[in-house]
């Protein structure tokens, strides 16, 4: 399939990106602020696609946007958002955290700003039929060892989870 | 520009693959408009079939034998008043059945009613399709929080339990299924849902009869998760009327009530449509294999057409039943003109062109509409489950076998 | 049966605090619902509070009232003759009970006996209006639990019932069947063979409906160990009725003290073993069996004579009082009449098997879900127009 | 009092009315058991009245001890059933109010009335510990009465709604009167006549 206006597409998905970021971290109602973060990974999907992954793209939907954000908006229906409205937005440490994205910002705009001389031209052979394939080589055969190291950590995550929720065993 | 048009019906593949652009849009004005029919046809079935479980005669007033029915519903929905809980979030309100509708029509982008009747082949079709599937819970739960209501709320909290829960078996489920699909020389799978009735054709046979009784059991519990995916009874528990009143459209009223319908229809023959793609050989024939050879080609080919014709039979005999009074003219006539209209369908699809481009179609959509009549039947038969009842089901019950139904078939697909 | 009562019987009051104190950020587990008094499961006007623990029920309680008429106010403007077809209105799916428990009543205060023909009229009546209670209990009791189609069927069976109720006197539903004294009309030409008729109908019918629902998997995990109450919490909250025979004691009123015609019929009391919903509701099942072999009984032997007792055209009873009670559907419904030796009774109470029914209600959800109120609320069989009259 | 003489022989069964005997002309005759015999050495001249009507029995029991009476039937005499609770007005005597308890006997089979006089204004201990089955029925008699039951858990209104004044059952509470004030303010009408 032939990519159909690239750079429109590659613009207005980053641009959703960005602004429903924006959005995450300003409104003051936790439910807006979560259907925001899950316009910016649908967004985040279609940039994946654009990049020739659409595994990742399918996975980012599946997981994030339909798992994740559905228990996080859960959570946030439970609690008592009056309460939380009332409160300060932003809290003491607001000039670090401003400190801490200015340098990030930085960084990336120096990436940005010398990147071609820095790395070489190189753009990577996009193999869009074999890509889900590669996927499942890689985590199943190079990477077997981390992969499980990964689902160790979860398990004893949801192990910590159940043995903290539950009031009696 | 003739021959952009011509030139994609000899490609032999998907207008989305051909990169027709003419073609896609005209694959998915059909398909949509086609879904909404199935969901309106859907819907005066429902009221009919449950009718008759229930010895009653059900919508009988509208058109003859009620089928004009959903037109009228249709028409009363979109007239009737919007209202809006002061007290909801206004934003959050509206934009629910709007992410329900838009995320259970997505998925027809890769739905394939035939090896080139579909609008695109993803290769990661079936991921798709789940994926975009799972969006609606969004909807669900943001309609839950927006109505600002204890019922709603309640509805949304066991709807999202409910639908992330059985999805993690239904996951398992198709795993197996695609599992079966690199069963062949290069040992590769594919999880395009083209692929995956491809790799049936290639095995000659249907999944569900693959290392029986393993599919069997995967296509049992992906049977069941489906019903607990899209809310229907007996796991309808998220608008159970008699615990929740309507759970979480409780609050809609109109046009957004009716989009909600909307959603559940078509959400429910989308899932039915993965069901028959994974495990019942997609857009094949019955027995492709044994009863080979041009004949039986030819009668299976005619089918479609006697469906019809039938159909129309029995609309006319219908006709021949009505009583003989001027008050039931215009039923009379409505009835005897569905009937021909029913009739000269079945005539075109005897017509060999038309009857070779639909044969997929039709076969794909009859497996589908099986599956639509059990949903009735389901409903008209069981009692609801209590949610603590359908959480052990999905986690103790469905979850451990899809689990080990996944291991049995890797490990027997290693062994083969 | 006589056991003395182990719990505090503090424990078995509903009193919710209502009012809640501020809540912190995230300790909103506890919910507070209004069901009803508009909900299509709580069988009319009941509004019940519940409080939840997320989906567990940490306690309700029940308010009444919306329904009340004040028919004990009405019956002491009323004459003896005049309150009769009030009676009807107040448990109205089976208003030939509540005549029945009226009439019989009154007739014991004025010390006068119905002919024997009256009474198997009496008898044969009740107990199809027995039968249309209990399929009208079923099929919302069904409809409740999420099957739909039992209520149709229950309905269509329900319709012969009604249709011979319309033969005899007219009405449906209301009935108005009884006068005290007797019977106002003799049976209609072919009253017994439409009676036999039904006998003969209705057990593949039953049978039909145990098809659907006894051995349904769903169905008996649904109703199966919910909404428990024992015999003693039975006895000691007053509970009558199925729900009190489910629980294991045979009780029955037209056995323990005879009425009407019942000591001369032959039938068996069910009883049930734990006292939960699927006991209630074989209980309630094998119930509508044995009223139809009192009813065979009944026709095959209804005797020749007069329907009417003499009876003065202006009652005055004596000075004096009596308590009547009768088996009802629902359970022990009695009539306490008061006398001042005018045409009006000077009080009348109607003891309300509902009314006392329902007070079990919070003790059998309690520490069960929401979807257990549901069925529990249904299987109490209650009647609005009875619990508030 | 006219009795159906005239009405043929009784077929197979004789129809059975719940009362066992059949006086001529009802009359009260007293009652002797072993309950009354147990009450009246327990309290005397307390027990007011033990009395048959109609082959029913029921004590007239003095206010005093009455609750404390009510629990000796219940332990004792197996009375575990507590079918009703009442009341009736007669406000020409001087204790204006007759409260009334039907009980019945599982073991025994046996149904008894137990009344008790009291005032306008007085207060009667609650038998809610006695027999649960109490809440609802005393809640009713105070709606229907205003009679207050002492160590009630909830001693509200139960079929009126909380707030509305008068107490219908009353002699003296007309038959069309209602509480106009909470009407207007509750229902936005004038009158709910």
């Amino acid at each position: 399939m032939q990519p159909v206006a690239t750079t429109f597409f590659f613009y207005f998905l980053s641009g959703i990106t960005l602004i429903s970021g924006i959005l995450v971290i300003t409104r003051k109602n936790a439910v807006h602020s979560a259907l925001a973060l899950i316009l910016g990974l649908l967004a985040q999907a279609g940039l994946y696609l654009m990049l020739y992954a659409p595994f990742v793209a399918g996975v980012q939907i599946i997981l994030y946007a339909g798992g994740i954000m559905v228990l996080f908006l859960f959570v946030i229906m439970l609690v008592n958002l009056e309460r939380a409205q009332k409160e300060e937005q932003f809290n003491k440490q607001w000039l670090v955290g401003l400190l801490a994205a200015v340098a990030l910002g930085g960084l990336l705009m120096t990436v940005y700003l010398k990147g071609s001389t820095l790395f070489t031209e190189h753009i990577a052979q996009p193999v869009e039929n074999s890509n889900t394939q590669q996927i499942g080589v890689m985590l199943y055969g190079n990477y077997m060892f981390a992969f499980e190291i990964a689902s160790l950590l979860l398990l004893v995550a949801i192990i910590g989870a159940v043995v903290m929720a539950k009031k009696r065993i | 520009m003739l021959d952009y048009i011509t030139s994609y019906l000899s490609s032999n593949t998907t207008p989305g693959q051909a990169g027709n652009v003419f073609w896609a849009l005209v694959y998915i004005m059909v398909v949509f408009g086609g879904v909404s029919v199935a969901v309106m046809a859907m819907n005066w079935l429902e009221r009919k079939a449950l009718a008759h479980f229930q010895i009653r005669l059900g919508p009988m007033r509208v058109g003859p034998h009620g089928l004009l029915q959903p037109i009228a519903d249709a028409i009363k929905l979109l007239t009737k008043e919007d209202i809006v809980p002061s007290e909801a979030d206004k934003f959050v309100f509206w934009l629910a059945p709007l992410i329900i509708l838009c995320a259970s029509f997505t998925v027809y982008i890769v739905v394939p009613f035939g090896p080139t009747h579909a609008i695109t082949d993803l290769n990661i079709g079936i991921l798709f399709m789940l994926g975009v599937s799972s969006l609606s819970v969004l909807g669900v739960v943001m309609a839950g929080w927006a109505s600002n209501s204890h019922y709603p709320l309640i509805g949304a909290l066991r709807s999202s339990a409910q639908m992330i829960s059985y999805e993690v078996a239904m996951g398992m489920a198709v795993v197996s299924a695609i599992l079966m699909t690199s069963l062949n020389a290069d040992g590769t799978g594919t999880l395009s849902m083209i692929g995956i009735v491809q790799a049936q054709q290639a095995q000659h046979t249907w999944f569900i009869f693959k290392f029986f009784p393993l599919g069997f059991i995967a296509f049992g519990i992906f049977a069941i998760a489906m019903v607990a995916e899209t809310n229907r009874a007996p796991f309808d528990l998220p608008e159970a009327e008699s615990e929740l009143t309507a759970g979480f459209h409780t609050e809609y009223s109109g046009l957004r009530w009716s989009l909600f319908m909307l959603g559940e229809y078509a959400a429910m023959i989308a899932v039915s449509s993965i069901a028959v793609t994974l495990w019942l050989g997609g857009w094949m024939r019955p027995f492709p294999n044994t009863l080979t050879g041009d004949t039986w080609d030819l009668v299976f080919s005619l089918i479609p057409g006697f469906l019809f014709l039938g159909l129309a039979l029995i609309a006319f005999i219908g006709v021949a039943r009505m009583p003989k009074h001027p008050y039931f003219r215009i039923q009379t006539i409505g009835l005897a003109g569905f009937g021909a209209v029913l009739g000269l369908i079945g005539l075109v699809l005897f017509a060999p062109p038309v009857r070779d481009r639909i044969q997929d179609i039709f076969w794909f959509c009859a497996k589908v509409a099986v599956f639509m009549y059990l949903y009735i039947w389901y409903r008209a038969t069981f009692p609801r489950y209590r949610f603590d009842q359908l959480m052990r089901v999905g986690w103790k019950v469905l979850l451990p076998v899809s689990i080990g139904v996944l291991i049995l078939t890797a490990i027997i697909g290693v062994l083969v | 049966m006589g056991d003395q009562i182990t719990k505090d019987p503090a424990s078995f009051i509903s009193h919710l605090e209502l009012d809640q104190p501020d809540k912190t950020f995230l300790d909103s587990n506890e919910l507070i619902i209004n069901m009803g008094p508009q909900h299509p499961a709580t069988h009319g006007v009941l509004r019940v509070i519940l409080k939840l623990d997320g989906e567990k029920v940490l306690g309700t309680e029940c308010v009444i009232g919306y329904l009340h008429r004040g028919v004990e106010k009405i019956a002491e403007h009323r004459t003896y003759t005049m309150f009769n077809p009030y009676v009807d209105r107040m448990d109205y799916v089976a208003a030939v009970s509540n005549g029945l428990g009226y009439c019989e009543a009154v007739e014991k205060l004025l010390n006068v006996q119905a002919p024997p023909r009256a009474n198997y009229i009496r008898v044969i009546l009740t107990e199809l209006n027995r039968l249309a209670s209990h399929q009208l209990w079923l099929g919302t009791h069904a409809l409740d639990i999420g099957a739909m189609t039992p209520l149709f069927y229950t309905f269509r069976d329900r319709e012969e019932i009604l249709k011979i109720f319309e033969k005899y006197c007219g009405a449906r539903l209301t009935t108005h069947a009884f006068r005290i004294g007797g019977c106002l009309y003799e049976t209609y030409d072919g009253f017994e063979q439409d009676v036999k008729k039904f006998i003969d109908f209705l057990p593949p019918k039953i049978d039909e409906y145990e098809e659907l629902l006894t051995t349904n998997r769903i169905w008996v995990e649904r109703t199966k160990g919910v909404g428990k109450i024992s015999a003693s919490d039975c006895i000691a909250l007053g509970v009558t009725g199925p729900v009190l025979r489910a629980s294991g004691v045979k009780w029955d009123l037209r056995k323990a003290q005879p009425y009407a015609a019942y000591s001369d019929f032959d039938f068996d009391i069910p009883i049930g073993q734990s006292g939960d919903t699927y006991d209630r509701y074989l209980v309630r099942m094998e119930e509508m069996r044995q009223s139809l072999r009192i009813i065979r009984q009944a026709v095959e032997r209804i005797p020749e004579g007069p329907i009417m007792a003499k009876v003065p055209k202006v009652m005055k009873p004596p000075v004096g009082e009596i308590y009547h009670s009768i088996e009802a559907p629902k359970g022990e419904l009695g009539y306490f009449i008061v006398s001042d030796g005018s045409t009006q009774p000077y009080r009348i109470r109607v003891r309300p098997p509902s009314f006392v029914n329902l007070q079990a209600l919070d003790l059998m959800v309690r520490g069960q879900l929401v979807a257990d109120v549901i069925a529990v609320i249904g299987t109490l069989d209650i009647v609005l127009g009875e619990v508030d009259r | 009092m006219p009795e159906d003489t005239k009405s043929p022989t009784p077929p197979s069964g004789q129809p059975h009315a719940a009362a066992p005997a059949k006086p001529a002309a009802p009359a009260t005759t007293p009652w002797d058991s072993p309950t009354v015999a147990r009450l009246k050495s327990q309290y005397g001249s307390g027990v007011q009245e033990s009395v048959t009507y109609l082959g029913q029995n029921y004590f007239v029991l003095d206010a005093s001890f009455t609750a404390e009476a009510l629990r000796i039937l219940r332990d004792e005499e197996q009375f575990d059933y507590c079918v009703d609770i009442t009341a009736t007005h007669n406000p020409t005597r001087e204790k204006q109010f007759e409260l009334i308890w039907i009980l019945y006997s599982y073991s025994r089979n046996e149904r008894i009335r137990v009344k008790t006089n009291i005032a306008d204004g007085e207060s009667f201990p609650s038998s809610i510990s006695i027999w649960p089955a109490a809440n609802w029925l005393e809640r009713e008699v105070f709606d229907m009465f205003g009679i207050k039951f002492d160590g009630h858990p909830d001693m509200k209104r139960i079929l009126l709604p909380e707030g509305w004044k008068g107490h219908p059952l009353r002699k003296d509470y007309g038959i069309i009167q209602q509480d106009q004030e909470w009407v207007q303010i509750n229902l936005g009408i004038e009158s709910g006549q």
